[in-house]
C-alpha cells in the first residue's frame, strides 16, 4: 500500500498537506473499486448466506497468491522529490498531532499517531483537562471513520449526484436579504469561531435564527440551572472530591458522558493503592431504570422507571429538608430504606456529598438537584457560565424551526453536520417540513437520510482532516488540525457558513488561524504552534464559576408547572448507544463489534425489559415486540435485561438507519419511530405487544449460558470492610497446592520482566480498552454472522458476570488479555514451536510459523487465543488497510494470534533505550494500548523485577490473585480483587 | 573372464541343468520323502509348498533364520536416531523455551523414541527378509517346472538341486521317484 | 483337540475352522472371487462401488472447499476449536486398531481362527488408517504448511518441530502405524498374489501378480525366513497398536482442559479401539459372508470368538465411564465435577446418552449364547458400537470445550453441512476402497488357511482326505 | 508357461533399481541446493532507472552512506535519499549528462524516481537499521561491499538462519559505532576480539525469540 503513498513531510504549522491521499482518491481506478469491487466484499461481511460466493473468490485468490510466491515481484521504493532531511521526517516512524473533537457538547483533546501521513491510531492527549491521555471507545474508533469509503465523496443535489460548480452558482443566487428567512441548523456549537461567525452572521442579517439540535445533549443540565438559579448554567462535578455520590439516573461512567473525564475523576477515589486508600474509597448510589454501567459500578442500585426519578429526588429534597411544600409520597419500604440510608450517608458526607442527574432527566430534576447540593453544602460542584450562548438550543428551538419550515416561512436552511431527518422526533414530520424549504443545504459526513433529503448535500470533512477549534463547556479551547487532505474534498462547518453569508469560499485553516491570531497577545505566530502543538489554547480563558444560590420560591411554582406524567402503561426510554451514539457512528465496524458493556449485544440495539416483564408477556431474547403509542409505533427484538424496572423499556438511538453506508445499513432498529417532542427522553403509556417474528441477537458471550461465575473464584470480589477484617480472604478463594514440577523451573530473574496487573475496582467495564487493543494490533472486524459462530477476534475482552438476585443483580467486569503464563500450556502442544517463551516473560506467537492447529487455543485456560477462521481481512477495501499499524503484521487465514503485551511497543521502546545509550527502560515508558488509554487507570502493566515499578507495587497488595493459579501456570497477568463500598446499614 | 561367464554371472547365459524336481499331493509325503532323500546323502535339497510345511527344515537341512540378528540392530539404530533429533532439536539447534520445559529430557521423548524403534524395526525386518531371500526376483530356473504353477497350489515339490556333488540327472530323478514323488522331471533353465 | 473335532456331535459344538476338502478346493473357493471370470461379479457389488466412489467424489470436494477458503466453513469456533476433525479421526484411527490386532495379538496367541479373517481386518486397517490420516491433515488452518509437522531438514530457519508436543507424538505414531500396517499387510499377500500368478491364464494379470508377487515361489528356506519375518512383524505390531491410542488419547490426558485431563485414558482409548475396531470387522465380514457367500471360511465360530471380544472391550469401556465419574466426584475439583455432570445432564446430554446406551448397555446382550450367535443381533449391535463410539470421541473432545474453566467462553458447537459431507465423504472412501479389495485382492490368507487345513487333515486323517490325481 | 519373465529380467530389474536409486538420490540432492537461500536469494540485481554506481559515489568519491541514506541511525527503515540530495552535487556535476535525465525529471516535476528494491524482508519481519547501527553492526555484514559495487546485487541471502547466526553470536559482526559505515574498515587485530570488547561494554544481548523480529 505504502508504495501508493508519495510520501511528504508532515508540517506542523500545517500550511502543507498530505496530497497523495487525495490524488489517489481521485483517480478513476481508486473510484472504481470504491463503488464496485468494495460492495461485494462487504455484503459478504455482514451477510452469512452471500458468504459461500465470495468465499470462492477468496478461493480464487487463494491459488493466485500461490502462483505469485514462485517467482520475486519487482518492488519499488518511491522517495519523494522534496527533500526530507529538512523537516527530519523519517519514514516508516510514527508522529503524534494534537488535535481535538466534540461529542453532545463534551469537549476532549486527541493525540493521534501517524505513519507516512496516514492517521493509525488516536489517543487521548495528555495536556488536555479532559482527557490526561484516555480516550473512549468512540473516540479511539473514528479513525477508522476517515478511511471508511461509504463517507459522502460528492455533492448531491435532491438526493442526485452533481457538481461543485453547480452548488456553487446556486449558492451564488441565493438572495438572503435582512436573512428573514435564512435559518441555520447545527449541533451543539462549542466552536468559538463557529460561535463567533454566529454572532456575525445575526448582526448581518438581523431576522436569520441559529438553531441548534442534539439528539443527545446537555440542554436539560442548562434548563435545570435555569430553573434552580435562573440563568442557565454548567455544571460540573467534582466527582474526585465526592466521598458519596448519588447518580439519580445519571450514566457518567458510560452512556452519557462521551468523554473519559468523568471516569478519570471518578476513580480517583476508587483506586486503592494502598491502606488509607481503603477509607478515601467513595461510595456510589445509582437511581435508574435500565442497567447501566454506573449502576453496575454502583454501591448500592435502586431500579425505577425513568420518570419515578423526579418523585425520588423529591422524596430526597425533601427528606433532607431542602426546601417546604415539597409533595412527598410514602415510599414502600425497599425503597423507604434505600433513601433514608442515602440521606443520612449524604448528610454526613456534607461537603464532600455530590448529588448528579442525569441529561436524560428533565429540568425539575436537575434543579432539585442543585438544590439539595446546596443544602448539603457540597463542595464537590460547581457552575459556570456557557461561554458560547445557548438560547436557542434544544427541542424547543427545533420545534420552533419545524414549524416554521412547514409553514414555508424558511427560504434558506443550512444544516451544519447532523442528520435531523433521522434523529428529529417524529411528531415534527421533520423530512415533511425540510421539504418546504426552498433552498436547504446539508453538509454531512455521509450520505444520510437528510442529505438524501435536502436540495443540496456538501461532503464533509472528517475530523482528521479539518481545521476547527472547541472549547470545553469550562471555556477551555483547542484547536483542531487536520492531519491529511480531505481525502473526498469534504468541507468544514466554518468554510460553509462563511461560504454561504459571505458567498466567497475561504480555507477554514485561514478563518480558524484568523481567528485566534486575533485573540493572541504577543507573538502570535508562535502561540498559534505552540496551540496546534499542545492541543491546548493557553490563551483561551477558563470561566470562572459563579456562586449562585437557589430562588426556592420560583423553584417551587417551577415544580409545581412541571407536569409529572401519568405513569401507566409502559414507559419507554431513549438511550445514546455505545456504539453509534445518536446514528452518527453506524458504520463504524470497530464500534459496531465492540460489544455493548452490560447486555454483550453487538451489531444491533435492542429493547431492553426486566425478567418480570419477559415472564409476563411470555418474552424470550430475540422476539420482536411492537411498541405503539398514539400513531407513533416501532418493532424491535427483546432482550432480557436482570436488573432493568419492570413494565419500562429501554432502546438505544443510533440504529436501524435507512441510509447509510454498507456496515451500518439496516442494524439494529430504529428507536427515533417513536421518540416524541413530548417523550423526548422516556414517554409513558406505550403498549407492547409481540408480533411473533423471531430475530437472532449476536452477543460476545452466553453463547453458553455463561452469565455468572458459576461459584468459581474468577472475578473476586469483596467489601472493603471485610477485606480490612481478613484480607486473605481473597487469596483464599480458591485452594492453590504446593505444585513442584517434575522439571527443573525456569527462573525469569535477569533483565526486564513484563507482567501486568488489572485492578476490578477501579475498572468500570467501559470498552475503550478493547477499541485501543482492535487499533493497535490490527485485528479484524468479523461481522455478525460470524460473531454468531463465536469467531470475534479481540485480543483483549470484557467479561461480564452476574451474581445475586435476578432483579437487582450486582455485576462484576474483567478485562481478559492473554495470561502470558510462564508455564504456559499453549506453548507445549504446539507441534511446530509457533509459539514460545522470550526471556522477558512473553508468550510469544509467531503468525509465519503457525499452521493452525488450533490446539494451542483448546489448551488455554482463558480462551483468550483466536482463530482466523476466513480471510476476514479480505472482506476490508484496501483503503480501511491504510489505518493499520505498520508495526503489527496482518495476520492471513488459518493462523492463531493474541494479545502480546503490545510487544512492538516494548521493541520499539528497547530500541529507543538503545539509541539513547542506556539499557533500563523506566517504569511507565512501556505502556500497552489497553493501559495507555484506560480512563480509570485500572490496568498497570511493567516490570516486575523491578521491585520499585508501579505494576510490582500493586502486586504486592493482599487482594492481588492469579486466575487459574491451581493449574501451576504462573499467570503474568494478576488481579485486583473487586472492592465494593456498600453501606452497613443496607447490606444488613 | 569370458562373455558366457559374464552372462552366467549376470544370469543370462545358456540354460543348463537346475535339478531334478518331483511332487507329492500333501505334506506329510513330503517330508517322510525328504528325509529319506537326504538319508541317500543329498545335500543341496529344496522344497516348494503352498504354505509352509513343518518339520520340512529339518527333513532337508534347512539352516534356521538369521533375520533376528540383523533386525535388532536397526532397533537399536531406531532409538538412537530419534533421541538424537530429539536432543539436536530442542538442546542444539534452536534453544526455545517452551512451556518452562527443559530444553531436552526423556520423559517427552519417550514417544518418538518408541515409534521410531518399531518404524526402524519394521522396515529391517521386510527388507532384510526379501534380501535374504534374494528376492524380488522375476524369473528362477525352478519356474521351468512343468508343475510349478501348483506348488502356490496344491502340491509340495522336492527339489535336487544340480549343484549337489552326488547330482546325476538320471539316477537322482529314480531317487526320486523311489520315495514316492509323482511328475519328476530334470529342469533345465 | 483332535478328539473334539472326531467327535460328531461335539462337532456342532465345535465346528472346524475350515470346511474344506482339500487344498485346491480351497483355492479355488477364494480365488473364484478375484478372477471373476469363472464367476461373475453380482451387478449389486457394481452398483454400490459406483455409490460409495461418487461419495468420495463429495470428500473431493469438501476437501477443496475447505483448503480454498478456510476452517471456517465447517461449524468449529471459539472455544471449540476441535469438533467433528479431531472426532472424526480419533473415531477412525480406533477402527484401524482390530486389524493389526487380530493379525498380530492372535497370531502371536496362537489363535488359529483368526486366519480367515486377519487378511480383511488388516485391510480394513489400512483404509481406516487412510481415512483418520485426512482429519490431522486437513485440520490445520493452513494445510499448505502441514510439512511443517515432519523433521524435514532446513537450511533456512534451523527451527523443527516441538517434541513436547502430543501432536508430533500423533504423527510419528500415526505414520509409523500406517507403514508397519502396510508392510505386515503386505508381507502376508505375497504368497497368495503368487497363487494367483500361477492360476491366472491372462498374460496382463501375469505380469501384474507376478511383479506384484516378488517371485515368490515358495522355496522352504524364504518360508523360513517368511515365517521369522511374521513373527517379528506380530511381535513389534502388538506393542504398536497399542502405543498409537494411548499416544491419540495424550493429546488430551496431557492438556489441562477439565474432561480432558485424565491419566485413565490410555487404556480406556485402547479399550474403546478395539471395541470399534471389532464392531467394524465383525459389520464387513456379515457383509462379506453374506455378498460373496464366505459360510465356509467365516464360521460362526469366528464370529462368536469375535463378539466375546466386542463384550470384553465394552464392558472395559464402561467402566471406564464409571470411573471417570467416581474420579470426577472424588477429586472434589469444581472444574471436574462441572464437566462430567454437564457431559450427562448439560446441552450434550443427548450425545452422551446416545454413547452410553450404544456401548454400555446394548453390548450386554452378548451375554447370551443365543444372541452371540444370532446373524441379525450381531449385526445390529456391530452398527450401534460404532455409533456409540463415534458419540463417545464427540462428548469427549467436543463439549469438554463448550464449558470449560471461564463461563465467560463458553459456547455451542453447530456443525455445517461441510462438517457432516467430510465425515459422509471419508466413509465412502473406506467403503470403496473395503470393495476394491474384496474384489481385486484374496479376502482371506490362502496359504494361512491352508495352513489351518494341513493340521485338520492331520487330525481327521484319511477318511476326510479324498485323494486327489495328479494328472 | 510357469515362467512369465525371460532370465534376463532379473538382471535388467537389478540395473533399473539402482538407476532410479541413484536418480532419487541426485533429485534430492537438486532440489537442496536450488532451494539453498544462498543460491535463491543472493545475487539479485534488477535494472535500475539511474545506472547509479555505488563504486563511483561510495568508493571512489568517498561519499559516507549516510550521506544519502540518512535516516539509518534514527528510523527503522534506511530511506533512499530525496532527488533534491541528488540535485545537490548534479546542478553543478554532470549538468546535462543523459543518463540523468529521469533525476532532473523527477526534480521538475516532484514525481519519485521508481528505484528498484534489491535488499527486501519478508511483511512479517521488523528490522530495525537504527537499532543495529547503535550497536555496532556494520552494512558491510548484511550488504556486502555495497561500495565496489557498480550496480548493487544482493551479496548475502538475508535469510533467518544468517540473522540466527549473528544474534547468536554478534561479536564477528560488532565494531566500533563510528566505523559501521566504513566498509573498507581493516581491523588491526582479530576483529573477533574487538567485537567481544564491544559487546561486553554495550551489554549486548541480542534477541532470538521470536518476538524480537516477528510481532
Amino acid at each position: 500500500m505504502s508504495s501508493l503513498i508519495n510520501i511528504q513531510t508532515p508540517n506542523v504549522t500545517g500550511k502543507k498537506y498530505w496530497r497523495s491521499l487525495n490524488q489517489l482518491a481521485d483517480t478513476k481506478e481508486f473510484r472504481d473499486w470504491v463503488h464496485h469491487e468494495f460492495p461485494a466484499n462487504a455484503t459478504e461481511m455482514l451477510d452469512g448466506n452471500s458468504r459461500r460466493t465470495v468465499l470462492k473468490l477468496m478461493a480464487a485468490s487463494f491459488g493466485l497468491a500461490g502462483l505469485a510466491a514462485c517467482n520475486r515481484p519487482v518492488e519499488h521504493i518511491l522517495p519523494n522529490s522534496a527533500g526530507t532531511e529538512a523537516d527530519n521526517y523519517l519514514p516508516g516512524e510514527p508522529f503524534h498531532f494534537a488535535t481535538v473533537m466534540s461529542i453532545g457538547g463534551h469537549v476532549t483533546g486527541l493525540l493521534v499517531e501517524t505513519h507516512d501521513g496516514r492517521p493509525t491510531k488516536i489517543e487521548g492527549n495528555p495536556d488536555h483537562p479532559h482527557s490526561l491521555g484516555a480516550a473512549t471507545a468512540i473516540q479511539q474508533a473514528i479513525v477508522l471513520g476517515m478511511y471508511d469509503p461509504d463517507r459522502s465523496a460528492k455533492v448531491l443535489q435532491s438526493g442526485k449526484e452533481s457538481t461543485w460548480p453547480a452548488l456553487e452558482a446556486a449558492v451564488q443566487k441565493l438572495s438572503l436579504g435582512d436573512g428573514s428567512g435564512l435559518r441555520f441548523l447545527s449541533g451543539f456549537v462549542s466552536s468559538p469561531t463557529l460561535d463567533s461567525q454566529r454572532t456575525a452572521i445575526l448582526k448581518k442579517f438581523p431576522k436569520a435564527k441559529w438553531v441548534e439540535y442534539e439528539a443527545l445533549s446537555r440542554d436539560n443540565e442548562l434548563a435545570g440551572a435555569n430553573m434552580a438559579f435562573g440563568q442557565p448554567l454548567y455544571a460540573h462535578p467534582k466527582w474526585d472530591k465526592a466521598k458519596v455520590v448519588v447518580s439519580l439516573d445519571h450514566d457518567f461512567l458510560n452512556l452519557d458522558a462521551p468523554t473519559p473525564f468523568f471516569t478519570l475523576a471518578f476513580s480517583k477515589r476508587r483506586r486503592v493503592g494502598s491502606e488509607e486508600d481503603l477509607d478515601k474509597m467513595n461510595r456510589l448510589y445509582a437511581v435508574e431504570s435500565q442497567f447501566s454501567l454506573t449502576g453496575a459500578n454502583a454501591d448500592h442500585r435502586m431500579r425505577m422507571k425513568g420518570s419515578d426519578v423526579l418523585q425520588f429526588a423529591t422524596d430526597l429534597a425533601a427528606a433532607l429538608g431542602a426546601m417546604p411544600g415539597l409533595n412527598v409520597v410514602n415510599n414502600g419500604d425497599k425503597r423507604g430504606k434505600f433513601l433514608a440510608a442515602v440521606v443520612k450517608d449524604l448528610k454526613a458526607a456534607g461537603p464532600e456529598a455530590l448529588v448528579v442527574a442525569g441529561p436524560r432527566q428533565p429540568a425539575s430534576v436537575n434543579a432539585l438537584v442543585a438544590l439539595i447540593n446546596e443544602k448539603l453544602g457540597s463542595a464537590c460542584v460547581t457552575y459556570t457560565k456557557p461561554v458560547i450562548d445557548k438560547s436557542n438550543s434544544g427541542i424547543d428551538a427545533l420545534k420552533a424551526l419545524a414549524g416554521e419550515m412547514s409553514a414555508g416561512q424558511v427560504s434558506t436552511l443550512v444544516i451544519l453536520s447532523g442528520n435531523p431527518v433521522y434523529s428529529a422526533p417524529a411528531d415534527l414530520q421533520f423530512p415533511v417540513a425540510l421539504s418546504k424549504v426552498a433552498t436547504s443545504i446539508h453538509l454531512g459526513a455521509e450520505e444520510d437520510e437528510t442529505a438524501a433529503a435536502a436540495t443540496w448535500h456538501i461532503p464533509e470533512a472528517h475530523i482528521l482532516e479539518s481545521w476547527g477549534d472547541e472549547a470545553s463547556s469550562e471555556g477551555a479551547a483547542s484547536i483542531q488540525q487536520p492531519m491529511i487532505e480531505p481525502m473526498y474534498g469534504g468541507k468544514t462547518p466554518v468554510e460553509i457558513v462563511n461560504w454561504v453569508t459571505t458567498g466567497k469560499f475561504t480555507k477554514s485553516h485561514d478563518i480558524v488561524k484568523n481567528f485566534w491570531l486575533a485573540q493572541f497577545t504577543g507573538d502570535k505566530e508562535q502561540a498559534w504552534r505552540k496551540a496546534l502543538h499542545d492541543g491546548v489554547v493557553a490563551a483561551s480563558k477558563t470561566v470562572d464559576p459563579i456562586k449562585v444560590t437557589v430562588d426556592t420560591k420560583k423553584l417551587a411554582t417551577a415544580l409545581g408547572a412541571a407536569t409529572k406524567a401519568a405513569s401507566t402503561g409502559i414507559e419507554v426510554g431513549f438511550y445514546p448507544s455505545s456504539a453509534t451514539w445518536d446514528g452518527r457512528y453506524a458504520n463504524n465496524g470497530w464500534l459496531q463489534e465492540a460489544p455493548d458493556p452490560i447486555s454483550k449485544l453487538v451489531w444491533g440495539n435492542a429493547a431492553m425489559i426486566s425478567p418480570k416483564l419477559a415472564r409476563d408477556q411470555k418474552l424470550t431474547d430475540g422476539d420482536i415486540i411492537s411498541l405503539t403509542r398514539g400513531n407513533v409505533k416501532m418493532e424491535a427484538a427483546v432482550m432480557v435485561q436482570p436488573g432493568h424496572a419492570d413494565d419500562a423499556v429501554s432502546i438505544s438511538l443510533g440504529y436501524g438507519r435507512e441510509k447509510c453506508g454498507r456496515v451500518g445499513k439496516d442494524v439494529g432498529a430504529n428507536a427515533n419511530l417513536i421518540r416524541t417532542t413530548d417523550g423526548f427522553y422516556f414517554a409513558q403509556g406505550f403498549t407492547l405487544a409481540a408480533t411473533g417474528k423471531r430475530e437472532t441477537l449476536a452477543t460476545t458471550q452466553e453463547r453458553g449460558t455463561g452469565d455468572n461465575q458459576n461459584g468459581r473464584p474468577l472475578a473476586r470480589e469483596a467489601d472493603v470492610e471485610e477485606y480490612k477484617k481478613s484480607p486473605k480472604s481473597i487469596e483464599e478463594m480458591s485452594e492453590v497446592p504446593e505444585i513442584h514440577s517434575i522439571y527443573p523451573e525456569f527462573t525469569y530473574d535477569k533483565g526486564n520482566q513484563w507482567g501486568m496487573a488489572i485492578d476490578l475496582t477501579s475498572c468500570t467495564g467501559c470498552n475503550a480498552c478493547v477499541v485501543a487493543c482492535v487499533a493497535e494490533n490490527n485485528t479484524p472486524v468479523v461481522g455478525k454472522d460470524q460473531v454468531l459462530r463465536g469467531r470475534e477476534m479481540h485480543w483483549i475482552r470484557m467479561d461480564r458476570y452476574y451474581s445475586g438476585d435476578e432483579n437487582d443483580p450486582e455485576v462484576v467486569e474483567q478485562p481478559i488479555p492473554c495470561m502470558q503464563c510462564e508455564n504456559a500450556p499453549c506453548e507445549n502442544v504446539c507441534p511446530v514451536q509457533a509459539t514460545s517463551h522470550s526471556p522477558e516473560g512473553l508468550n510469544d506467537m509467531a503468525y509465519n510459523r503457525c499452521v493452525g492447529t488450533r490446539y494451542c487455543a483448546n489448551n488455554c485456560p482463558f480462551k483468550v487465543r483466536h482463530f482466523n477462521f476466513l480471510n476476514f481481512h479480505r472482506h476490508e477495501p484496501e483503503l480501511v488497510g491504510l489505518v493499520y499499524n505498520p508495526d503489527v503484521s496482518v495476520r492471513m487465514r488459518g493462523v492463531m494470534e493474541k494479545c502480546t503485551y503490545c510487544v512492538q511497543r516494548i521493541e520499539e521502546t528497547k530500541i529507543k533505550a538503545k539509541r539513547d545509550g542506556r539499557r533500563e527502560i523506566k517504569d511507565g515508558e512501556i505502556k500497552t494500548a489497553c493501559q495507555q488509554t484506560c480512563p480509570a487507570e485500572a490496568i498497570v502493566f511493567g516490570n516486575i523485577n523491578d521491585p520499585n515499578s508501579r505494576v510490582a507495587k500493586l502486586k504486592k497488595q493482599e487482594r492481588n490473585y492469579a486466575m487459574l493459579a491451581e493449574l501451576g501456570i504462573k499467570p503474568r497477568t494478576t488481579y485486583l480483587a473487586k472492592l465494593r463500598n456498600p453501606n452497613p446499614e443496607l447490606t444488613a | 573372464m569370458t562373455l558366457d561367464e559374464l552372462k552366467d554371472k549376470i544370469g543370462i547365459g545358456e540354460d543348463k541343468v537346475y535339478a531334478a524336481m518331483g511332487a507329492f499331493d500333501n505334506p506329510d509325503d513330503l517330508v517322510e520323502a525328504g528325509r529319506k532323500i537326504r538319508e541317500m546323502g543329498y545335500t543341496k535339497l529344496d522344497a516348494m509348498s503352498p504354505f509352509p510345511v513343518h518339520g520340512i527344515d529339518d527333513a532337508i537341512g534347512v539352516p534356521p533364520s538369521k533375520l533376528g540378528w540383523i533386525v535388532i540392530w536397526f532397533s537399536a539404530m531406531g532409538a538412537a536416531t530419534a533421541l538424537l533429533l530429539i536432543w539436536y532439536v530442542g538442546a542444539i539447534s534452536y534453544r526455545l523455551v517452551i512451556g518452562g520445559k527443559p530444553f531436552f529430557d526423556f520423559s517427552y521423548s519417550i514417544p518418538v523414541t518408541f515409534e521410531l524403534t518399531v518404524l526402524f524395526t519394521a522396515f529391517a525386518t521386510f527388507l532384510g527378509m526379501w534380501a535374504i531371500n534374494g528376492l524380488p526376483r522375476l524369473y528362477h530356473p525352478s519356474f521351468n517346472y512343468s508343475q510349478s504353477h501348483r506348488a502356490s497350489d496344491d502340491l509340495f515339490i522336492l527339489v535336487v538341486e544340480a549343484n549337489d556333488p552326488k547330482f546325476n540327472p538320471q539316477q537322482t530323478a529314480e531317487h526320486l521317484r523311489s520315495v514316492g514323488a509323482g511328475d519328476v522331471e530334470v529342469v533345465e533353465g | 483337540m483332535s478328539a473334539v473335532l472326531q467327535d460328531p456331535q461335539l462337532m456342532e459344538v465345535n465346528p472346524p475352522l475350515v470346511r474344506s476338502e482339500d487344498y485346491h478346493d480351497l483355492t479355488e473357493q477364494i480365488s473364484v472371487i478375484v478372477e471373476g471370470d469363472v464367476v461373475k461379479t453380482p451387478l449389486k457389488y457394481w452398483i454400490t462401488l459406483a455409490v460409495t466412489a461418487s461419495v468420495t467424489g463429495i470428500l473431493g470436494l469438501m476437501l477443496a472447499y475447505l483448503v480454498s477458503t478456510g476452517i471456517g466453513v465447517w461449524g468449529n469456533n471459539r472455544p471449540i476449536g476441535w469438533a467433528w476433525d479431531i472426532t472424526n479421526f480419533v473415531f477412525w484411527i480406533g477402527i484401524g486398531h482390530a486389524g493389526t490386532l487380530i493379525s498380530a495379538i492372535l497370531f502371536l496367541f496362537r489363535q488359529k481362527w483368526r486366519t480367515s479373517i486377519n487378511r480383511s481386518a488388516e485391510a480394513m486397517t489400512l483404509f481406516a488408517v487412510m481415512c483418520a490420516g485426512i482429519f490431522p491433515l486437513f485440520h490445520t488452518g493452513r494445510p499448505w504448511r502441514a510439512y511443517w509437522l515432519f523433521p524435514i531438514p532446513n537450511t533456512d530457519l534451523n527451527l523443527w518441530q516441538n517434541f513436547r508436543s502430543p501432536l508430533i507424538w500423533d504423527v510419528f505414531a500415526v505414520s509409523t502405524y500406517f507403514t508397519v500396517s502396510l508392510l505386515f499387510w503386505f508381507t502376508g499377500l505375497v504368497p497368495d498374489l503368487a497363487t494367483l500368478r500361477d492360476r491366472t491364464a491372462s498374460k496382463l494379470k501375469q505380469y501384474i501378480f507376478g511383479a506384484l508377487s516378488l517371485g515368490w515361489r515358495g522355496s522352504a528356506r524364504h518360508w523360513r525366513n517368511y515365517e521369522k519375518a511374521y513373527l517379528i512383524l506380530a511381535a513389534i505390531s502388538t506393542p504398536l497398536v497399542l502405543s498409537v491410542h494411548s499416544i491419540v488419547s495424550f493429546d488430551f490426558a496431557t492438556s489441562v482442559i477439565p474432561g480432558w485431563h485424565t491419566t485413565i485414558f490410555p487404556p480406556y482409548f485402547v479399550a474403546g479401539a478395539i471395541f470399534s475396531g471389532f464392531a467394524c470387522v465383525m459389520t464387513l465380514l456379515l457383509i462379506a459372508r453374506w455378498t460373496l457367500n464366505l459360510q465356509n471360511l467365516i464360521t460362526m465360530k469366528h464370529l462368536e470368538n469375535m463378539n466375546k471380544i466386542i463384550l470384553v472391550t465394552g464392558s472395559v469401556v464402561s467402566y471406564a465411564y464409571a470411573t471417570e465419574f467416581f474420579i470426577a466426584w472424588y477429586s472434589g475439583n469444581i472444574y471436574e465435577r462441572f464437566t462430567f455432570l454437564n457431559r450427562a445432564f448439560g446441552p450434550y446430554w443427548w450425545a452422551a446418552w446416545s454413547m452410553y446406551t450404544c456401548n454400555l448397555l446394548i453390548p450386554q446382550l452378548f451375554w447370551f449364547k443365543s444372541m452371540r450367535n444370532n446373524l441379525w443381533v450381531m449385526f445390529i449391535i456391530s452398527i450401534t458400537t460404532n455409533i456409540g463410539m463415534w458419540f463417545e470421541r464427540f462428548v469427549i473432545i467436543a463439549t469438554s470445550l463448550t464449558r470449560d474453566f471461564l463461563p465467560s467462553s463458553w459456547g455451542y458447537f453447530h456443525p455445517t453441512y461441510v462438517d457432516m459431507l467430510t465425515f459422509a465423504g471419508t466413509i465412502g472412501l473406506f467403503l470403496t476402497l473395503f470393495l476394491l479389495f474384496a474384489r481385486f485382492l484374496p479376502m482371506i490368507a490362502i496359504s494361512e488357511v491352508k495352513g489351518v487345513l494341513a493340521v485338520q487333515k492331520h487330525t481327521f486323517k484319511d477318511e476326510e482326505v479324498v485323494a486327489h490325481d495328479l494328472r | 508357461m510357469a515362467v512369465i519373465f525371460p532370465k534376463s529380467s532379473d538382471i535388467i530389474l537389478k540395473v533399473a533399481g539402482a538407476v532410479a536409486g541413484i536418480g532419487a538420490v541426485i533429485a534430492v540432492a537438486a532440489f537442496t541446493y536450488y532451494t539453498y537461500p544462498t543460491v535463491i536469494d543472493t545475487g539479485y540485481q534488477p535494472v535500475q532507472p539511474v545506472p547509479y554506481s555505488h563504486k563511483l559515489h561510495a568508493g571512489q568519491l568517498g561519499l559516507d552512506c549516510y550521506y544519502c541514506h540518512s535516516t539509518v541511525y534514527k528510523a527503522a527503515f534506511a530511506a533512499v535519499p530525496a532527488t533534491s540530495t541528488c540535485m545537490n552535487c548534479h546542478t553543478q556535476v554532470k549538468k546535462d549528462s543523459p543518463r540523468l535525465e529521469p533525476v532532473r525529471q523527477s526534480y521538475a516535476t516532484g514525481k519519485p524516481v521508481p528505484w528498484v528494491q534489491i535488499h527486501r524482508l519478508p511483511d512479517y519481519v521488523y528490522f530495525n537499521h537504527s537499532a543495529h547501527l547503535s550497536a555496532g553492526v556494520s552494512c558491510v555484514s548484511c550488504h556486502g561491499r555495497i561500495d565496489q559495487m557498480i550496480e548493487v546485487h544482493q551479496e548475502k541471502p538475508l535469510n533467518m538462519g544468517m540473522c540466527l547466526e549473528c544474534h547468536r553470536d554478534p561479536a564477528p559482526n560488532v565494531r566500533p559505532a563510528n566505523l559501521v559505515t566504513k566498509l573498507d574498515w581493516v581491523p588491526d587485530r582479530d576483529p573477533r576480539e574487538i567485537g567481544a570488547e564491544i559487546v561486553a561494554q554495550k551489554h549486548l544481548e541480542p534477541p532470538t525469540n521470536c518476538s524480537g523480529c516477528h510481532r
